[in-house]
């Protein structure tokens, strides 16, 4: 199975539904379109900006217009294929109890790396939990993503080194520690932006909309990121909101967009055109990127119980990485050496992950009492002190160790 | 729906289904809420199964909004309803704090008793479960030094379903601690048993040289612990409180005039944590009956450690018996 | 002073600025008119809805109609004028040392008592801390209100009595009761409608979004009624929000709606038109009234630190119940008895709540115990208690009492 | 501002107004931040003038949300800012309970030390003020169980203007309480003295019968009560605690192992409170050196009662005197 199969696959199974013919989706991008009457510059979504069907068709948008090198948009379409793969891999990871939990991006890399290679070196970035697609932009190492999820660390990666903050799991919370951040780059007078990432489900709490209200007063170069993937765990996107979440933006005083989460060029353009918004002092914007949720919500989730396989094999005919390859195949942008260059830099990576997860020492049982503060703390140092007398006791007199209570 | 009625052996978590069940069908006003509650069952499928069997009208997924669904659950309560409401993991509460403390602790007292809040908040609580951070964390502290709310978590199968019962009937607003990693113990539970009172502690084993005291998830652990004693000779009395608040201080008063000494264990951390105040209180109360200092097992001040280093930080058998051998060499 | 003086000298004094003759307000509303090259029918904000102008001439609005008998328009005049009253009385029974804090809603009585009458018996209201002329349309004792003020408890009347909760101090909380409680009338399947009050500082609070969430998810029957009185103590409007509050709402999926607060016969009308919007199963809406707070946040505020006189001088042109009085003797509706029947009533309102005040007792010391829990905790019962024990030890041995330890 | 650089006798809002000023002149990272801190200096006028001296963009007054005012604040930290952020009375500082307890006590871990967050979150707190409800509440146990948070309350106006200065300059956030009743109580404040530590007990009166601790604004309380007591010949020592996390038990117990008696006073409810930990602790540290319980005066387990009452329901001068017999009793 290649890192791409899943994207085939989807095309494949779900182009039956919407075409005659069952041609395989990477030969025939023509035939589909021809199977659609409605001219594909009309997105179904009048609101939806979008800059490549469905089908890999490149399209116009009024607003936001995009004009990339083909080196460039081979670059997109690596970045998407790695992080699926990588994705992929921590998925079987987790099946193989290398990890305890992993909460998949699959389905989201066009959201993810359209804004994340929309960001310069400068900008700051405040993720979820699910933004491995954005932290790969950032150069963050892929294997430092799995430590959380493995339990050896709660994050732990420095979040200076990539302008990359720690993943975030209180749903919202990050959307503050965003806010306040570039009410700090103002201050500074510097002209970078910053990104805060959220969910469907988080535009519910509370500290949303508070992050919403002090961007819009303090007007803070921030660029609120929705990634509107239909789902909150099991709950659809209706019992958060009953009009589309971009239009939120414009009670707080702000604009807001909705683009099609599942197209890389869309989102590329769009997420530039609200930082240079946000740079250029005209504060906020949000970006409501419409996409969808292939996978579990997480590893632990079972998601036969809340939503059909017709839901998704729809979305998998938007699957942003097979739209962007039927592109560069119809325009000869790629050939098949690129294809098989990055199926190998693809088993490459997933090599590389495997072996430094599965060398990934544990951390020291005394790690407990580090970091909980910065300058020391008396109880702290007390508690430290009293079980690392309590550990050496088992030295002490080996009759008394925890093997022989029999636990 | 039958298994309701009859007794049988029940993981805890299937009795609290049980218990939500026939609140649910015996009282209209019941309803259960919170994030995923409906179709998914809620993470730990407690509430598999109920919306349903109950609808969406009754058993309501919300948005996810923590504050929001305490803050509802208060006006539903002014209007007449019994919410219980689910909060996703013991971490996730906090959002909520301010509509607990400040609304949901505080109404009945504003209002001179003229309004009751009978609202349960379920939390599923504590480690062990190697979850990532948020979702093992002990925080009930917080929560028992706030006057106007009870407090209680149960260690069993049986008390699961009858204290979930009395709690949605108890017209004051209940903490409702679930010890997640516990979920799956099964026990007998007796749907038609005449429950103890729901703030009553209970001696889950007699013993004579030394109490125990503990509830919701280090209960099985101090049992555990006993029986480990046992075989080197020492008899040790476990008292499970079962209740946070009010804490049924008489009940661990006996056992301790009995033993001469006591060891208290939860995972939440030791300071400032339930340990101190029942160390405080049965010192005062039992000053010339204690042989040594009440002695106390917890968690440590510092963020509860990641998933890998829990079995570490969690009390567990040794460290248990480690405190009663300091508490005996008094 | 009569209880009405508050008006007629703010309508004078700032008559000055904005008309050339210093004709008496009450006496010339056409001259005041004639001033005013614009029609009248036009408000100063385009989106602001309006049915009397502040000289006190009706004018109507295409979206919002009124037609009140003469005796509808006198009473909503006698309730904003015995408001006024009682909060005056109220704020001089402060400085007398019989409150300890009063918190007065001077200039805002007509977006009280303009929603407080639109309200059905079987309506419900969720208050802040200043709505004490929507208490007065419910039928809650006056005196009532004091209590809390006063310091023999925090609230306590029983909010089942007039439906109209207790007064919330922590900002932004009612609203979240609010909804739960309208979703709860639909439960019911009652067609009664829900009032959540709030002011434009609270509009910043998560719990008010979260709130506007939760209703527009249940469509539950609930009209969010925020006083904008353009402070939040020391803060204006623009440090919560840069649109107009009423804005919001449309984000949220609900229709929103900015009333001139000062114009008693608009908010009725809007508030009847929101209430009747709920009622019928459309749910939530967001009426914004626009009005000004005319006094100190508090007793304990000083406002003369953060706004200019100038300021409050432009608001008293518009002075809720000057026009009113205006718009009824321009009309013929009220002659000089009916006015002075008023305020030998307020006069009487006055007295009533002085003596009531002064003759109100303290709660007995062990009511410290009382009504923490509904059905008991082993705890109070303990500490009430040991208390009485100790406070019975003086009564036992009179040397060892405060008073001879000096406090 | 001449005022800050030399000695004199300062009520406790102007020494923390000085000290705020200092630390803003001493370093530009430095930012004031809350409801109402500009032009109106607060509602205690505690930041009075300091908007006017160095400008919005470092005296912020910020939107009504205290979730975002401390949610921002972190943000600021992790941008290399030092927020001082004011909650504008105890009762309003639930709101932004999760971004405190899960987000500021937690990230400096969560980053396995890579990012600190010295922000310092003021809190006046406490009664006896003859305030409406949610003004007069003693909340700091709620903090204080919380690790990756530490949690200091000065007792008179020199430590408020050292203690924050060190807050500040703390790598660590800090909850800084402040005992609004005692605002206006004048001390001497030398602004060139080199201050004790921040977390550093200290001993307020000596004495040798018995032992007081207390923090905030029971200090001045038990000074009294000491006052009162030594007239009827019975010497008390009096503990400034200062830290309530960490606390200092070392002075705690050097002085109660010199007295054999200890008595804890607060304002904050007794159960859970910070007296259960101390008695706790100290129990188990001077076992053989109590002659009596530790003994706890405190508030009741019922919410803070309408200002009328408040003097009955506050440990005052009696209340403190009547444990001391009893304990002196034993
Ligand atoms: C405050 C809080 N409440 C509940 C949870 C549990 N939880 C984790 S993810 C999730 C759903 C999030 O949905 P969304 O914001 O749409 O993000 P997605 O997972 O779809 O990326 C929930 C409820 C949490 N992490 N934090
Ligand atoms: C959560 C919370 N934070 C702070 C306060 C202190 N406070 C009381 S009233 C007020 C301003 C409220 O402004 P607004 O919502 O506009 O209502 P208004 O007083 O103008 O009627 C503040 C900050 C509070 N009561 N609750
Ligand atoms: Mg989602
Ligand atoms: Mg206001």
């Amino acid at each position: 199975m290649t890192v791409e199969s899943t994207a085939a696959r989807g095309t494949t199974r779900s182009s039956g539904k919407r075409t005659a013919a069952k041609t395989p989706a990477k030969k025939a991008p023509a035939k589909r379109k021809a199977a659609q009457p409605t001219a594909p510059a009309a997105p179904a979504q009048p609101e939806l900006v979008q800059l490549l069907t469905p089908e890999g068709e490149r399209v116009e948008h009024p607003d936001y217009a995009i004009d990339l090198s083909p080196d460039e948009l081979r670059g997109l379409y690596r970045d998407m294929v790695l992080t699926r793969r990588f994705d992929a891999e921590a998925t079987s990871l987790q099946r193989q109890g290398e990890l305890g939990l992993w909460a998949s991006l699959l389905g989201q890399e066009a959201a993810q790396i359209g804004s994340g290679r929309a960001l310069r070196d400068d900008d700051y970035v405040f993720p979820t939990y699910r933004e491995h697609g954005v932290a790969w932009c950032r150069g963050v190492d892929p294997a430092n993503l799995l430590g959380m999820f493995r339990g050896v660390n709660n994050g732990g990666w420095d979040p200076n080194s990539n302008n990359f903050h720690l993943y975030t799991i209180v749903i919202g919370s990050q959307t503050l520690h965003a806010t306040g951040y570039a009410m700090g780059v103002s201050k500074d007078g510097a002209d970078s932006a910053v990104v805060a990432y959220f969910g469907d489900g988080a535009s519910s709490q509370g500290d949303v909309a508070e992050a919403f209200t002090f961007a819009a007063v303090y007007n803070a170069p921030v660029v609120f990121f929705c990634q509107n993937n239909q789902w909150a765990i099991s709950e659809p996107t209706e019992k958060q909101s009953r009009v589309p979440i971009y239009q939120r933006a414009a009670g707080y005083g702000f604009p807001g967009v909705r683009v099609d989460g599942n197209d890389v060029l869309a989102v590329l353009a769009v997420t530039r055109a609200a930082l240079e918004h946000a740079r250029s002092g005209q504060g906020p914007m949000l970006v409501e990127a419409f996409t969808y949720r292939m996978g579990a919500h997480t590893t632990s989730d079972d998601p036969t119980r809340y939503r059909t396989d017709g839901e998704r094999a729809a979305w998998e005919a938007k699957d942003p990485i097979q739209r962007l390859r039927a592109y560069l195949e119809a325009e000869g942008l790629a050939d098949e050496a690129f294809f098989a260059g990055l199926e190998e830099e693809s088993e490459e990576l997933g090599r590389g992950v495997r072996e430094k997860i599965r060398t990934m020492p544990d951390p020291d049982t005394m790690a407990i009492f580090e970091n909980a503060y910065a300058d020391g703390h008396a109880l702290i140092d007390e508690e430290r002190a009293q079980f690392a007398e309590y550990l050496a006791s088992f030295a002490d007199d080996p009759a008394d160790s925890a093997a022989e209570r029999g636990n | 729906m039958a298994a309701a009625k009859s007794s049988g052996q029940l993981p805890i978590a299937k009795a609290i289904n049980e218990s939500l069940r026939s609140a649910l069908e015996a009282d209209p006003k019941v309803l259960v809420m919170g994030e995923d509650v409906g179709k998914l069952g809620g993470v730990f499928r407690v509430t598999d199964g109920l919306q349903k069997d109950f609808g969406e009208d009754r058993v309501i997924d919300t948005p996810l909004a923590e504050s929001g669904i305490i803050g509802t659950a208060i006006g539903l309560a002014l209007r007449g309803y019994r919410p219980v409401a689910e909060i996703q993991f013991d971490g996730f509460v906090f959002p909520a704090y301010d509509q607990i403390v400040t609304q949901l602790a505080k109404m009945h007292a504003r209002a001179l008793g003229k309004v009751r809040l009978p609202v349960v908040i379920r939390i599923p609580y504590g480690g062990g479960i190697g979850a990532v951070e948020h979702h093992s964390e002990s925080p009930e502290a917080l929560f028992a030094h706030v006057a106007g709310l009870k407090c209680v978590s149960p260690s069993n199968a049986s008390d699961a379903y009858w204290m979930m019962r009395q709690a949605i009937e108890s017209d004051d607003p209940v903490i409702f601690f679930e010890p997640k990693r516990r979920y799956w113990d099964k026990a007998a539970v007796d749907t038609s048993a005449i429950p103890a009172p729901l703030h009553r502690a209970r001696v889950a084993r007699e013993g004579g040289d030394l109490t125990l005291a503990a509830y919701g998830p280090m209960v099985k652990t101090c049992l555990e612990a006993a029986a480990a004693a046992e075989e080197e000779g020492r008899s040790l009395e476990v008292v499970d409180l079962r209740s946070i608040s009010p804490i049924d201080f008489d009940t661990v008063q006996r056992s301790v005039e009995k033993t001469g000494r006591l060891v208290i264990v939860h995972e939440a951390p030791v300071f400032l944590g339930a340990g101190a105040e029942i160390a405080a209180r049965i010192t005062e109360r039992s000053f010339y009956h204690l042989e040594a200092p009440v002695l106390r097992v917890g968690g440590f001040h510092a963020p509860y450690p990641p998933a890998r280093l829990e079995e570490e930080y969690l009390p567990g058998l040794d460290r248990v018996l480690d405190a009663v051998d300091r508490a005996l060499a008094y």
